[in-house]
């Protein structure tokens, strides 16, 4: 029953990812949008503007320097969750 | 071919997929849910390739020089992709505690046996 | 500091002074909850202050983070939807926080309220985050800090808790990592993740069948967030077994503010029309949430547990809102918003209830109801509020909001929808009979629970203020929202209808 | 843990590395705003050293040379660390994480300030990554029954 539903759910699925992966923008090609549109700053102007010249560091920690207070945030919720799920099995005993 | 990055990751998804919802054993759900979630990174760091891009690190430090961002390839599918592969280690980590709590009261990790002992 | 930054600080502040109470609740335990209940209640003032301001200048406030301007950095967009859900969560979290004290000290063991605390105060830091952020990806990290939270949380529960949690997080996975493959999609398209920049960007590109998949996609990790009506199996087992403090905190808002995402998806994310011609989204939706709300409402009535009852009363109450939002007209969109924040308050006040009872009985059952206006008659006056305002009765807010329901659906035409509407009503009020029979009617309390032994202070309902005070504020607050429904919808609610549809 | 099985090769072979890998970790934070890497990887790297302490030696050894509490404490200074920097943008009346207003406190100009501020925030992510991954390791290893492990009892 599950197994069934399973395969139903992944058929739905990889059709309709097959059905949009063959429209996509040609792999690694310069002029899709995802690489004219916001990029290009972060790689033109990591220098002048934030004299780092690794461009993944100033996106990671500036220009998206939010999403990764997050996912230290997150990193932090996932420790203290471990650290409270089993530490407390232990001293329920 | 020139597809191919993206035909594998929709492979990988379906694979995760199936995995995270026909396996019986926790654990084996857990190894697809994985997969799923490696599937996606494929697909973002797919994204950011440019042909004859090379790494987004700038070969200069002078301010004022120009920089082409053809030459480099796109940096926020990586950046954002730092994020999701800590999300997917958050995510194993809290799994994998409770599975450890989950076969320490139920002596099983299978699933149909869980809920039998369950209904019980 | 001045207003122009609450947008950051109502975020960043609960997340900070989670570090400080982790870390206090290494040395101190008895300090966590003060700490939060100040930290939540400096929330509220900025949520207040938030909503001020999008009302003084009445449109969108706009705080860049780092300064960087809006497609290449993060932006907060607040405008009169998340300002009003924001008060709604800060409200809601505030006193929900004061609730949880004696029940919280009697659920879990002390050794591990530190770090419980900081993970409540990180739910309510998704939570804001989630509802105030104007970027796609932000959403997502936010997301999962709200849903890690959640499954720890709810992973302490006895029984088959760990279970539940193990299969929400299952659940939870597949909707967040749907949403983030859709999000993936529009960026493949676009370039960019704001959503006031993939607004304008994805209109040319309404015909692109990448971004019907993406859209699709998208509406299925939401839906599973907020438990619509087929991928709903996760809520009823996780939100039962979790501590009632969670409970009554996670039941109310998380699925609303996965409401909250799919109005911005549907309404600001993509432009009404895309949502309501280009793709039968709607119609999907709005189907799908009949069916939800006849299945929910009959499965609650079948249940025995109170707070799985409720649980299914949630599937329920997203399948009004849904539906609300299926009318694509301006009067049904105002009563799926308005019944959102109702459902908040309304969910908060049941579940608050239900944590006290259970919490006091050390059973869910309903049997358990039997006499109990003798020995909680207050509770049990919060109780009924809740139930009445749940089955729209006047001077309740649920009334209100269902009111605009159902003339959003006659506007509409959808006449299915409108039975439905009527008829899960009329299941609901069945099943508030059913409970308020045995609490009143059936006299017998033989189950002879002695007073507390060694009480400290004064109880009324044998509970303490702590506990009742906030209930009580909570049912006052459902006769305030349906009394000032006509303010609310008028200064701001009618803002928050995007402007094609306001012609009506 | 592993005394029955006292391999000196194992033993010998990690007290060498051991100091080389953190001093890696190390660099690769510090190299990370001019080549690969930064907090999250160097973070990585150095609970790595700490977890190849543990499984070569035992957990006693791994924790005397990195206090429970203390790593404990780590987790929540390295996000305290990052948030902390956001806020004293603000105090330095910039928008949050604006860390080109630090150049009123730091004395170095606006470009510098971002530079140093990533430095910062960067340093914040390495703790918190090396405590959480070791916090990580530690509790599922023992499966949380050690007792040193899981802090003071109630």
């Amino acid at each position: 029953m599950n197994r069934i539903a399973a395969v139903v759910v992944c058929i739905i699925a990889g059709f309709l990812l097959l059905y949009s992966a063959s429209r996509f923008p040609r792999w690694s090609d310069p002029n899709q949008p995802a690489s004219v549109h916001v990029s290009p700053r972060y790689i033109e102007k990591t220098v002048a503007e934030t004299r780092v010249p690794n461009a993944v560091t100033s996106v990671l920690a500036d220009y998206r320097g939010y999403d990764t207070m997050f996912e230290t945030s997150v990193i932090f919720t996932a420790g203290i969750a471990v650290m409270m799920l089993l530490r407390r099995s232990s001293d329920g005993k | 071919m020139g597809q191919f990055n993206y035909w594998v990751y929709v492979v990988l998804i379906i694979v995760g997929l199936y995995g995270m919802m026909a396996k019986n054993n926790l654990m084996k759900k857990l190894i697809g849910m994985n997969i799923f979630q490696w599937a996606i990174i494929l697909f973002y760091i797919s994204i950011g390739a440019k042909k004859g891009g090379t790494i987004p690190i700038i070969a200069t430090t002078n301010p004022s020089a120009t920089v082409r961002a053809i030459d480099y390839i796109n940096p926020l599918p990586h950046v954002l992709m730092l994020t999701a592969i800590v999300v997917g280690v958050a995510t194993t980590g809290i799994a994998l505690t409770l599975l450890i709590i989950i076969y320490r009261r139920f002596r099983t990790l299978e699933e149909d046996r869980i809920i039998k002992a369950l209904r019980k | 500091m001045n207003t122009e930054h609450f947008p950051a600080l109502i975020v960043v502040v609960p997340l900070l002074l989670s570090f400080v109470v982790f870390a206090v609740g290494l040395v101190r335990r008895s300090l966590c909850l003060p700490i939060v209940i100040l930290t939540l209640l400096a929330c509220l003032g900025f949520a207040i202050g938030i909503l001020q301001s999008v009302l003084t200048k009445g449109g969108t406030v706009r705080y860049y983070l780092g300064a960087w301007d809006p497609p290449w950095g993060i932006e907060y967009a607040v405008d009169h939807l998340n300002a009003l859900v924001l008060l709604s969560i800060a409200v809601v979290s505030l006193l929900v926080a004061i609730h949880s004290r004696s029940v919280t000290a009697k659920e879990i063991p002390a050794s591990k309220h530190g770090p419980f605390y900081t993970l409540l105060l990180l739910q309510v830091t998704g939570l804001f985050g989630m509802t105030i952020t104007g970027d796609v990806f932000n959403l997502y990290v936010l997301l999962e800090i709200a849903s890690f939270s959640a499954y720890a949380i709810i992973g302490m529960g006895e029984g088959g808790a760990p279970f539940a949690a193990f299969r929400y997080m299952i659940f939870g996975t597949i909707g967040a990592c749907a949403y983030l493959l859709g999000i993936g999609y529009l960026y493949i398209l676009t370039g960019s993740l704001n959503m006031a920049d993939l607004r304008q960007l994805l209109v040319p590109l309404y015909e692109s069948r990448v971004l019907l998949v993406g859209f699709a996609f998208i509406m299925v990790g939401i839906a599973i967030k907020m438990a619509l009506f087929p991928v709903h199996t996760w809520l009823p087992d996780s939100y039962t077994l979790a501590p009632s403090a969670v409970s009554a905190l996670l039941a109310p808002l998380f699925t609303k503010v996965g409401v909250y995402v799919l109005l911005r998806f549907l309404f600001t994310v993509f432009d009404p029309s895309f949502s309501s011609q280009m793709f039968p989204v709607l119609k999907v939706l709005g189907g799908v949430a009949t069916i939800g709300i006849i299945f929910a409402s009959i499965m609650a009535l079948a249940q025995t547990d109170l707070k799985r009852m409720l649980c299914y009363l949630i599937v329920a109450e997203i399948g009004y809102i849904v539906v609300g939002v299926a009318c694509a007209n301006r009067v049904g969109l105002i009563g799926a918003i308005l019944h959102t924040v109702n459902d908040i308050f309304m969910m908060a006040c049941l579940f608050t209830v239900a944590g006290s009872i259970t919490a006091y009985r050390g059973s869910r059952n309903i049997e358990l109801f039997r006499g109990l206006h003798r020995t909680m008659p207050v509770t049990l006056a919060v109780f009924v509020a809740g139930a009445l305002s749940v089955v729209g009765v006047p001077p309740f807010c649920g009334f209100f909001s269902k009111w605009y329901l159902v003339l959003g659906t006659i506007h509409a035409g959808q006449w299915v929808y409108l039975g439905v509407l009527l008829a899960g009503s009329l299941l609901n009020a069945v099943l508030f009979f059913r409970v308020l029979e045995k609490a009143y009617f059936e006299l017998r309390d033989e189950s002879g629970h002695a007073e507390p032994h060694g009480r400290k202070r004064p109880l009324i309902d044998r509970i303490p203020l702590t506990e009742l005070g906030p209930m009580v504020v909570l049912a006052l607050l459902l006769i305030f929202l349906g009394l000032f429904s006509n303010n609310i919808i008028g200064d701001v609610i009618e803002h928050a209808i995007p402007q094609t549809m306001r012609i009506h | 843990m592993v005394n029955d099985l006292d391999d000196i090769i194992i033993k010998f072979g990690s007290r060498i590395m051991i100091p080389f890998m953190q001093l890696y970790g190390l660099y690769v934070y510090v190299h990370g705003h001019s080549s690969p890497g930064g907090g999250f990887q160097g973070g990585c790297i150095v609970a790595a050293s700490f977890i190849l302490l543990a499984v070569a030696f035992d957990l006693n050894e791994s924790k005397k040379r990195l206090k429970e509490k203390l790593n404990t404490l780590f987790c929540a200074v390295g996000v305290f660390i990052y948030t902390g920097t956001g806020f004293l943008c603000l105090v330095a009346a910039g928008n949050f994480l604006d860390y080109g207003k630090l150049s009123r406190i730091l004395p170095v100009d606006t470009f510098m300030a971002r530079y140093y501020g990533m430095a910062m925030i960067e340093l914040g992510v390495q703790i918190t990554v090396m405590a959480v991954m070791v916090s990580i390791f530690l509790d599922l290893v023992t499966r949380g029954q050690h007792e040193d492990v899981l802090g003071p009892r109630p």
